[in-house]
């Protein structure tokens, strides 16, 4: 180990074997190239807005890392799911159809315990609270852990979440991830909280800031606040501060409000480059490893890409889902549809 | 059978859904050691537990919220709201996340949430807590949509609501809380959502309602008995399924019928019943169907609201201008 | 007159007022220095400056509530919600409070807010930024709920709304901003509330809509004018104050109507539109009303919603049928 | 003097005249003879449901008297206005209408600088907010004061307003009423917070918890929030300990969940007995000035009461101020209610 002192601190606590550091590195890399593959299917008119995760990769993967998806439960907002790979391939697969516009997008098959990803900033929050309460209440070993954004904790959502959390001790981990932009509002315009991990003082659990873009600080950051909650010793709220490296979202042109600079400076920080030069300097990463995981990843996007586009959606899935089963009148409205579909022909 | 006001059967109806499904659960603002501002809660701390009854933070989007979550944990919570005017706190849970929760997971989540909360005026409660909302509610797909006119009703409605897979919004009248008072079949009594009741006969001309509406039309039909007047009660009992037959049928058979609802006239779900009456019993109207409703304005200070809802008075003098026309 | 699209006569209207009347601020979610998300508040912060262009964190109650205190503080905010959907983080602000400031107040105060917000579909935007509120706004008495169908409406609605001494929810369609171009006069130009407009002519039957259906109503008249059938067209253009007389009298004109709406079809505004034919014109009808509508499902994903929002197509089919009766 | 060390120096800060002391005592034993009134009007089936202010005089008297009636602005919940008389015996008088079920008891007539009280807890604060702010843009010397509870600090409004009065620097104070209660709900299940002023960390700016039932610290903490905001350092939450001595309104039953002993020590440190005793202690307060007051109050209660009776509201108010002019649809509303109304004579 040629590390400085912190970092070898650092991957002490952490605690990783060799191959768990590379698989964390492994993760990161594909979930921006799943990104970058589906922005340009998006420029390509093949798919829908999406958010690229570009700057969130370690905060993502670092914190499912510490999670046990047998046991734990994510509930995403949207910039998150496609480096969700640990909780399974399909979550991933999910989130291409979903991007497409397809509906079955929306679900994520059992027992895979990841939610849909959710539109509405921070409403994910208090059902996530309800979530670790349940499994609270169940005596379920596990706990819950949910993403928003530095702009979603500007929500009433947040706070009521927060403050029911820490009156139910429930097991929640709050992450925000801070990446300094909700589209064009910095986050100094969010709030003058000193923080955004200051916040937790309003709710009465611990609130940690720790570098986002630092795989291993994420990962241990989230282990803690795991152990805390099975402990019984109810929610953490950690701020998680990164960049967002890219466009908010395929519809957004950041040049308008982004100082060049910003965004050049950050993109020295660039999480996967200062966790591959770490590896590297450990002797855990090469040239082989780097290009044998691009082709993984752009062959997996590829399948995935090919099963999304070969789904043939049935207009009237429209009707599926409202109810368990539908009420009189959307059968009406089905067979309306069905009968103008026809006349169509 | 027993006799029971509107309050005791709903009470009596959470009592014996959580004994017979340990997966309810009962939150909201003064549920459990108050047993509720109405005492609709009575009792169900003492034999269901802490953890089963819980006094919440006082946050509507966070009850609805969490309700969600802990549904999809397995249990099947009733949230009350405590008055429905505050249940605009929780309208982006409501009609963004708890309504969706099945549609946005393709089927893989379900939110067997029922939502209770009490509304209606006629009882001088202060600002915001007598608001009709129905027709917004009825508005968001993926919700269901019950509003009981009687205690029966109250309690094998709630029962079915609480056992339906579906998030139910279950709004209960203020007002008929202890002034409704009927015989209330014992056990395990379930009235079906989507069924309407006919609570009164005729032939001349049909009243629709639902809540304590039911209640001043009925006793407007009795009113114009006196006359010589038939006029049938139906009761749709729930929104959202809609008994579009029993609507048809009625009007079919009556050729004339009065809408009456406390909510605003504007886009209230009257609107909605004679839209529906102009879809599937059109050729049988004799005459418009007349609506009564309360005015466009907000529910009004405590002094006025007589002259806000809808009163025995106004609802036979618009079937008497229906029946001339 | 120039030819503008809508999104720019909204911009071209907000610059108009601010520059007319100083105590006009435009407030929201990144209406500052992005100029909007779809650029509907473009250039304003240079015009104006950082007082009077506002980027706020992130909360769409509290746009709406600290839009209240502006008001009282002798301001004439014009908040933005970035999405309609996005409103019903705000409902409880919207229908409790900014409804009923003057109500409460018994008129020592008032709320001339504009609240400004995109909504509609066929851009295949993600989820909850494309649902139809209109008819839950309209069930709130002391709104005032408008939807321009085009540029030139656009500019003088958004200035009556500005203008207007009351809360309106101004609600423009994503899908019109770049597709609906149009003359649009230039400067003083104002649309009074409460004034549908007739669109296009015609005697066997009139298609009633609003917002973007006003465009799909015109696009399927051309198509039955091919069947040599002459479809009316009118654009409600304020749905609160609703325009009853130009409704009753196109109804008397053609005695056949089809109301065309986005929104869910239960209890959308479209109801309300049928119900006031049956109050004010229900001796005209020769054929029960139609109504086209999305379905009573949320709002789907996008490879879903050409067979959600009605199409050409559908509302010819309507027509058609309705002339058949 | 003969007042311990602490207190001297507090009536020192506050720095009040003898007569403006005696003015203090007056009123809030003037607040809760007026509570005490409305409440057995309701009793007597006179006039509808009311919360007492029994236990909060002392926060309310003492926050409105570090204002100027002339520039500051009050937006309460709904037990306070009944103690605001120092900004117009309009607001006890309009406060008395309002609890018949008067309509007219929401207009509070210029230039009193007080809002009708607000029924949906919280939704004040975020409308408080804005009204500082526009001042502040007016560039308008004064302060917004708005009240609120225990309870309604669970609410998403407060986290929403605390906020945004943060990034806005907007001369706001926020006065929270910790009485103990929310109805049944106790303030240890609102918030695992380790207290209600703890929460101003989540809007950085600063929190102070006082002695609510202190009617002088009250007031100099107030004086010191009003000086912070008009020296443009921003808003200030002010969390008073105090207790709600009666029920939650004259529907509540306390005795259902609140301890007997509880409530008894609590009415060791009413408000009212603690002041009278210090301003008899330096002489300042006799039984003649209480009988005056109590004389005084009750005569002013009884003209109010009176006047408030008198009125005849006319049905169709019912019509007026929905809108600046009624709309078509309301004219004939209205005419349909008037007609049903003739019909009936
Ligand atoms: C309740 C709500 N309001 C507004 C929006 C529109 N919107 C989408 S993303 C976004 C910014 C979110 O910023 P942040 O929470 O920091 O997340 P990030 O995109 O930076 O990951 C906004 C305003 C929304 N989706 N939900
Ligand atoms: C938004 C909202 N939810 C619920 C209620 C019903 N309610 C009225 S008072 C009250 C308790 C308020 O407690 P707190 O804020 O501590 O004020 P206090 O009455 O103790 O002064 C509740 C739940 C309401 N008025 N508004
Ligand atoms: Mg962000
Ligand atoms: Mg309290």
């Amino acid at each position: 180990m040629t590390l400085t002192e912190p970092r070898a601190q650092l991957h002490q606590e952490c605690d990783l074997s060799d191959s768990e550091l590379q698989g964390l590195l492994r993760e990161m890399i594909s979930a921006r190239l799943n990104s970058t593959r589906c922005f340009s299917l998006q420029r390509q008119g093949r798919s829908g807005t999406m958010a690229p995760i570009d700057g969130a990769e370690a905060l993502v993967v670092g914190s499912a890392a510490a999670l046990d998806p047998e046991r734990d439960w994510v509930l995403p907002q949207y910039r998150e799911p496609l480096g969700l790979s640990r909780f399974g391939e399909e979550v991933v697969a999910r989130t291409v159809r979903y991007m497409r516009g397809d509906p079955a997008g929306g679900f994520i098959p059992e027992p895979i315990r990841v939610w849909p990803q959710q539109i509405a900033l921070a409403a994910q929050l208090p059902q996530a609270v309800g979530l670790a309460w349940g499994m609270k209440l169940k005596r379920e070993e596990g706990v819950v852990l949910t993403y928003f954004g530095d702009g979603a904790s500007s929500e009433g959502d947040f706070y009521e979440a927060g403050n029911l959390a820490g009156v139910l001790e429930a097991p929640v981990i709050f992450m925000c991830n801070n990446n300094s932009w909700a589209i064009s509002t910095p986050a100094r315009r969010q709030t003058a909280a000193a923080s955004f991990a200051e916040k937790a003082a309003a709710f009465g659990f611990p609130g940690e800031k720790i570098d986002g873009c630092s795989v291993l600080e994420v990962y241990a950051a989230t282990r803690r606040a795991r152990e805390r909650a099975l402990a019984g010793e109810g929610p953490t709220l950690i701020e998680a501060v990164a960049y967002r490296l890219g466009p908010h979202t395929t519809a957004d042109d950041l040049t308008r409000y982004v100082p060049a600079e910003e965004i050049a400076e950050a993109r020295e920080h660039d999480p996967i480059d200062l966790f591959r030069a770490e590896l590297q300097e450990v002797g855990l990463w090469s040239e082989e490893l780097e290009a044998e995981t691009v082709k993984e990843a752009d062959e997996r996007m590829d399948r995935m890409i090919a099963a999304a586009e070969a789904v043939v959606i049935e207009p009237d899935v429209i009707f599926e889902h409202v109810y368990q089963r539908p009420t009189p009148r959307l059968e009406r409205q089905r067979a309306e549809l069905l009968e103008g579909l026809s006349e169509d022909d | 059978m027993a006799e029971m006001t509107m309050v005791e059967a709903i009470n009596a109806s959470l009592h014996y859904e959580m004994e017979r499904d340990e997966r309810v659960v009962v939150l909201g603002e003064d549920v459990a050691v108050n047993g509720g501002v109405f005492r609709a809660t009575e009792g169900l701390l003492d034999h269901f537990g802490g953890d089963r009854v819980v006094d919440t933070p006082l946050a509507e989007g966070a009850i609805v919220g969490s309700s969600i979550g802990l549904a999809v944990a397995g249990m099947v919570p009733v949230p009350e709201i405590q008055f429905l005017g505050f249940a605009y706190q929780a309208f982006h849970q409501i009609a963004g996340q708890l309504a969706r929760v099945r549609y946005r997971s393709r089927g893989r989540f379900e939110a067997p949430i029922t939502v209770r909360a009490p509304f209606g005026g006629g009882v001088r409660t202060p600002e915001l807590h007598s608001d009709s909302l129905e027709a917004q509610l009825a508005n968001i797909p993926g919700l269901k949509v019950v509003l009981p006119a009687s205690a029966a009703d109250a309690k094998g409605l709630l029962a079915a609501s609480i056992r339906d897979p579906d998030p139910v919004m279950f709004l209960e009248p203020l007002r008929g809380y202890r002034a409704l008072r009927d015989d209330v079949p014992e056990g395990d009594y379930v009235v079906p959502l989507g069924k309407a009741r006919s609570v009164r006969d005729g032939d001349d001309l049909v009243f629709i309602a639902w809540s304590y509406m039911v209640e001043v039309a009925r006793r407007a039909s009795v009113e114009l008995e006196k006359e010589g007047v038939g006029a049938r009660v139906l009761d749709l009992r729930t929104l959202v399924p809609l008994d579009t037959e029993a609507i048809a049928e009625a009007v079919e058979a009556c050729g004339r019928a009065v809408v009456v609802q406390e909510a605003p006239e504007t886009c209230g779900f009257a609107a909605e019943v004679i839209a529906t009456i102009n879809d599937e019993a059109f050729y049988s109207l004799e005459a418009p169907v007349a609506r009564v409703s309360g005015w466009d304005v907000p529910y009004p200070a405590g002094l006025l609201e007589d002259h806000y809802v809808p009163s025995i008075d106004r609802v036979v003098a618009a079937a008497r201008r229906t029946l001339e026309k």
